[in-house]
């Protein structure tokens, strides 16, 4: 179980690094799966911990994995169907473009026709 | 007999692992897609083949050895499969 | 019990090695390549953390169908995106706080957890009974946390509504593109043809026996989603149209289900998501059978991305 | 475990009303969801109404465990006299904001479904079950779940519109707010090993002033910094709230932002209370005040209004965070009144917020543009709109007898009679920065038109009665007798009260 607690912290230091230095979009919601899987992993350690009642693990902790699993799962779907969009519109998917909305005049071509 | 079982057990399973670890360097080491692929399907289905044939004696009951088999066709199955798709892809490249 | 140790040790540098490779692949498609085999390594951690019930989530979803996803982005986007690397000095500064967040994290679960650990798993097996079921994971799911569950299930159906809200105007209510537009290769079709048969004996097996056994509705639905998907990519089905009413349905049925059976607990079981005695474990395997459908339509949609197409006359 | 008498299933119906609603507009879609909103933005407010008026009639919390389960194995619901503050404004917002978006996101009859109506109107009902699950939340999972309900609700607001801008900002939030949750939840995890329960009344009683307790507060702070946009984590929140359509700025600005911070009060004041230090709290003002200055300033260098609005989200949600050392301080009254004064300020910053990007938003219709030089001749052409504008902006500048006023002025006794000068310089500062970016929108818009001015778009007057009522709102909150200080204390002796047993 040590073993693992440290694997899950290297996971989210390994993450994080992946998160903040990728400059590529698509690599930072790969980096995101990683730390968000070794945070789930600090799960696992904690219900391995609390194994009692003639259970391997405490399943609280197992389920709300299972919950957590399934949001990041979402996430990322949203997350790479904002990038492909992005991709498809521009060419490019960098995110360092200054001023974002400061040199485009407002659109709202939400309006009714 | 349960001396001999467990024989049957170590000698399969070792031997499934070193087709797995020979298709694994294959994998590796080896130049072009198609020899990948080559090394590939040894370990895959000869290694996982005898890794089941080498638990089958170990297992309890018959729905648990059947679990196994099909575990074994069905990678047999889309392995086949996906290694003809890769085959033409990397063809078609 | 060493050779054990030796196994977990061996996992664990191999996790974190893939882990590594994944961050630093030069390409974005090895990078993926990579996070799907860092997944399925990660499922046998969390057998050996005897959490099987998280291991084929993370197997089936967390490496397979984010797999197949991120698979499908650097597919179309590749490596002709990338911005400038920052300099190296701001590399290495968060480098060193990364180190530095993780040694942290690693002294804290290390040093500074209590014992003997606080746990659930007391209370949660003695009400068990109750519930009828056998596996506790889905007790928890399904009926100590019910609510977290259920919101979760709006949660994965927004998400599919941000992704189809992505489509242009002009397409709005249209098909997915799924694949490449070249006709399928033969092969493809024939795994196509023989493959979903088995994996839906499987996907619902892995259903029916979430009640007691580690599987449940994710597990199962993210097979059927797989299965759905290959139908799809062999064009032996045709895509339907996101606006296409049983589609909707078939997203939505599950949570409304679920819902209902929580408000239908307010009114029979004098709480909200309360099951009446002993119609437990059978409202909880039809909640389970409707979020199952819902689950593999909603993935695979998730998967198949915006509408790109007008819809059909 | 809790009296009979504050059990209520009104906070159930809180979350499952618009989350049942929002499901049901999706599957029958076209023209039933205007409909469909018709029926369920009145019921909602029903609800939220119900739900103060049990808890001011009460004076006590309710409570609702859901499934019979209670915790720490199970979930409870716990509405105190904050979040039935928090819902009612809420609902008052989302409802307004109903009225004013239904001309612009209506289907056209007989013809096929458009996408921003259907969209827009069930990421509507998202946004107001997410909130509601926040602020009735008392499991501290069941909350990473309900946050993250709100962010994938308010990510596709913030790229309704579609273009190439709105996308970036849509994606660089959404990270931002995926490493929020992230850190949230591994503070969670800690927690819940240390402690052995994510129930909220549960931690307070166990929970002790050690290391793992710092630390993992200290995780979930950051992230739900991260989510609410507070200085130095707001670089995504101008694009964000500017590229919305209006109706949706109105409601990222003036709810969403404060779903996040209102967590962060619950963690340290509710569920580890006695855990706030001195220095933390300091340091969470003090990265409040910077908010303040920055983003007037920053807001006072736009040339674009709904980027003016947005920054000045930033600065505005500076002064929530001052309530950290002044009201975590244990000096009677002080202490009380800028606990009054910080939620103050909330509210009223969400009346003015939401009025001022409808205001904006139908400024930028009538004219095609929101460039604030070219604002000339407006007062003229929309003086509603503009009067809506002004209304909310005195609100924002702390001018008597508005909301923003009576908050500022609270937050300002109470940093003085702590000794706490240095807040209250901050305060005034922020007061007079605020009044340079209202009065040069103002002064533009009244200036007479320029040669080159263009023809403008005829703009709904209904639109423009609805802005005003919300930025009239703002103003009124002022002359509300500090009764509501009463119930914003209710539920938190009940909770100290729980944790005692």
């Amino acid at each position: 179980m040590t073993i693992f607690a440290a694997c899950a912290a290297l996971l989210m230091g390994l993450g994080l690094f992946g998160l903040i230095t990728n400059p590529q979009p698509l690599r930072k919601i790969v980096a995101f799966n990683i730390l968000g899987s070794g945070v789930f992993l600090l799960f696992g350690i904690v219900a391995r911990r609390g194994a009692a009642a003639g259970v391997g693990a405490d399943p609280v902790p197992q389920a709300l994995v299972i919950t957590g699993i399934v949001v990041a799962f979402a996430a990322t779907a949203m997350a790479v169907a904002l990038l492909l969009r992005l991709f498809a519109d521009r060419g490019d998917t960098r995110l360092d473009h200054e001023s974002a909305a400061g040199t485009e005049p407002a659109r709202d071509d939400c309006r009714p026709p | 007999m349960s001396t001999a079982i467990a024989l049957v057990t170590v000698v399969a399973v070792s031997a499934g692992s070193i087709f797995f670890l020979a298709g694994t360097i294959g994998l590796i080491r080896f130049p072009d897609a198609p020899c990948r692929l080559h090394a590939l399907t040894k370990a895959d289905n000869l290694g996982l083949g005898l890794i089941v044939l080498g638990l089958l004696p170990q297992v309890g009951t018959l729905a648990e050895a059947l679990k196994l088999v099909c575990i074994w066709l069905l990678v047999l199955f889309s392995g086949a499969i996906v290694t003809q798709l890769i085959a033409a892809t990397s063809r078609h490249k | 019990m060493t050779s054990a140790l030796a196994f977990d040790l061996a996992l664990a540098a191999l996790v974190l090695a893939i882990a590594t490779l994944t961050i630093a692949a030069r390409e974005a498609m090895s990078a993926v390549i990579s996070f799907i085999a860092y997944g399925l390594l990660l499922s046998l951690a969390w057998v050996r953390l005897r959490a099987p019930d998280v291991a084929l989530t993370e197997a089936a979803i967390g490496a397979g169908v984010t797999g197949l996803l991120l698979l499908g982005a650097a597919a179309t986007i590749g490596d002709r995106q990338a911005g400038a690397a920052p300099p190296l000095a701001l590399m290495l500064a968060a480098g060193l706080a990364c180190a530095l967040v993780a040694s942290g994290l690693a002294a804290t679960t290390l040093v500074l957890l209590p014992e003997p650990a606080p746990t659930l798993a007391p209370p949660a097996m003695a009400s068990l009974a109750t519930t009828g079921l056998g596996n506790p994971v889905t007790a928890v799911l399904f009926v100590y946390r019910a609510l977290d569950t259920l919101l979760e299930k709006v949660v994965l159906v927004l998400a599919l509504l941000g992704v189809w809200s992505l489509a242009p105007d002009r397409v709005w209510g249209g098909v997915a593109r799924l694949g490449p537009d070249a006709p399928p290769r033969a092969m493809l079709v024939f795994l196509a043809q023989l493959l979903p048969p088995v994996g839906m004996v499987i996907a619902i097996y892995m259903f029916w026996t979430g009640a007691d056994h580690p599987g449940g509705a994710f597990q199962g639905g993210a097979i059927l989603a797989a299965m759905w998907l290959i139908v799809l990519t062999a064009r032996l089905a045709d895509m339907p149209a996101t606006s296409h009413p049983g589609l909707r349905l078939l997203v939505l049925a599950g949570p409304m289900l679920f819902a209902a059976i929580g408000f239908a607990g307010w009114a029979l079981a004098d709480a909200f998501l309360a099951y009446p005695e002993g119609y437990a474990k059978p409202l909880i395997i039809l909640a389970e059978a409707g979020l199952t459908l819902s689950i593999a339509a909603t993935l695979a949609c998730l998967v198949a991305g915006p509408a790109t197409r007008t819809p059909p006359p | 475990m809790t009296d009979a008498a504050s059990q209520s299933v009104l906070p159930v119906l809180g979350i499952m009303l618009p989350a049942t609603g929002m499901l049901l507009m999706l599957l029958v879609g076209g023209r039933y969801v205007e409909w469909l909103a018709l029926i369920l933005l009145p019921a909602g407010l029903a609800v939220a109404a119900a739900i103060f008026a049990a808890v001011w009639r009460e004076g006590h919390t309710l409570i609702y465990v859901v499934g019979g389960w209670q915790p720490p194995l199970g979930i409870a619901l716990r509405a105190d006299g904050l979040s039935a503050a928090m819902m009612l404004v809420t609902a008052v917002i989302i409802c307004a904001t109903g009225l004013f978006a239904g001309p612009q996101f209506s289907q056209p009859r007989g013809r096929p479904e458009r996408r921003a109506p259907l969209v827009f109107w069930t990421l509507l009902l998202a946004i107001w079950a997410a909130l509601n699950a926040v602020v009735v939340g008392a499991d501290l999972f069941n909350l990473y779940v309900a946050l993250e309900l709100l962010t994938f609700a308010a990510v596709p607001l913030v790229a309704l519109t579609g273009g190439t801008e709105t996308i970036e900002a849509a994606l660089r939030y959404l990270l931002f707010a995926l490493l929020g949750s992230v850190s949230y939840l591994i503070g969670t995890v800690l927690l819940f090993a240390a402690y052995g329960t994510l129930d909220i009344a549960l931690l307070s009683a166990r929970v002790r002033p050690e290391p793992i307790s710092w630390i993992a507060a200290s995780l979930m702070t950051i992230g739900l910094i991260a989510k609410t946009a507070l200085f130095p984590l707001h670089l995504w929140l101008p694009p964000a709230h500017a590229g919305a359509p209006a109706p949706g700025s109105a409601v990222l600005s003036a709810l969403v932002v404060k779903g996040s911070f209102f967590l962060i009060v619950r963690l340290w004041f509710d569920a580890m209370p006695g855990l706030l230090n001195l220095a933390a709290a300091q340091l969470l003002a003090g990265l409040g005040a910077a908010a303040i200055l920055l983003g007037s300033i920053l807001a006072l260098r736009q040339s674009r209004l709904k980027l003016l609005i947005a920054y000045s989200t930033v600065a505005q949600v500076g002064y929530l965070f001052l309530i950290f050392p002044l009201a975590g301080a244990a000096s009677e009254p002080a202490s009380s009144i800028a606990w009054t004064g910080g939620w103050l300020q909330l509210f009223s910053h969400a009346f003015a917020k939401a009025a001022m990007f409808m205001a904006a938003g139908l400024i930028a219709e009538a004219l095609g543009h929101d460039r604030i030089a070219e604002l000339g001749g407006i007062a003229r052409r929309l003086p509603i709109s503009t009067l809506a504008f002004a209304l909310a902006g005195l609100s924002l500048m702390g001018v008597p007898p508005s909301g923003g006023f009576v908050a500022k002025w609270l937050l300002l006794l109470a940093s003085v009679m702590q000794g706490q000068w240095w807040w209250a310089a901050v305060i005034l500062l922020g007061g007079v920065l605020a009044g340079a970016y209202v009065l040069i929108v103002v002064g533009k818009a009244l200036a007479p038109a320029g040669a080159a001015a263009a023809p403008t778009a005829p703009v709904s007057r209904r639109r423009e009665v609805v802005a005003l009522t919300v930025a009239l709102g703002a103003v009124l909150l002022g002359l509300v007798p500090l009764q509501p200080s009463e119930l914003l204390q209710i539920g938190r002796l009940d909770v100290h009260a729980l944790a005692a047993r």
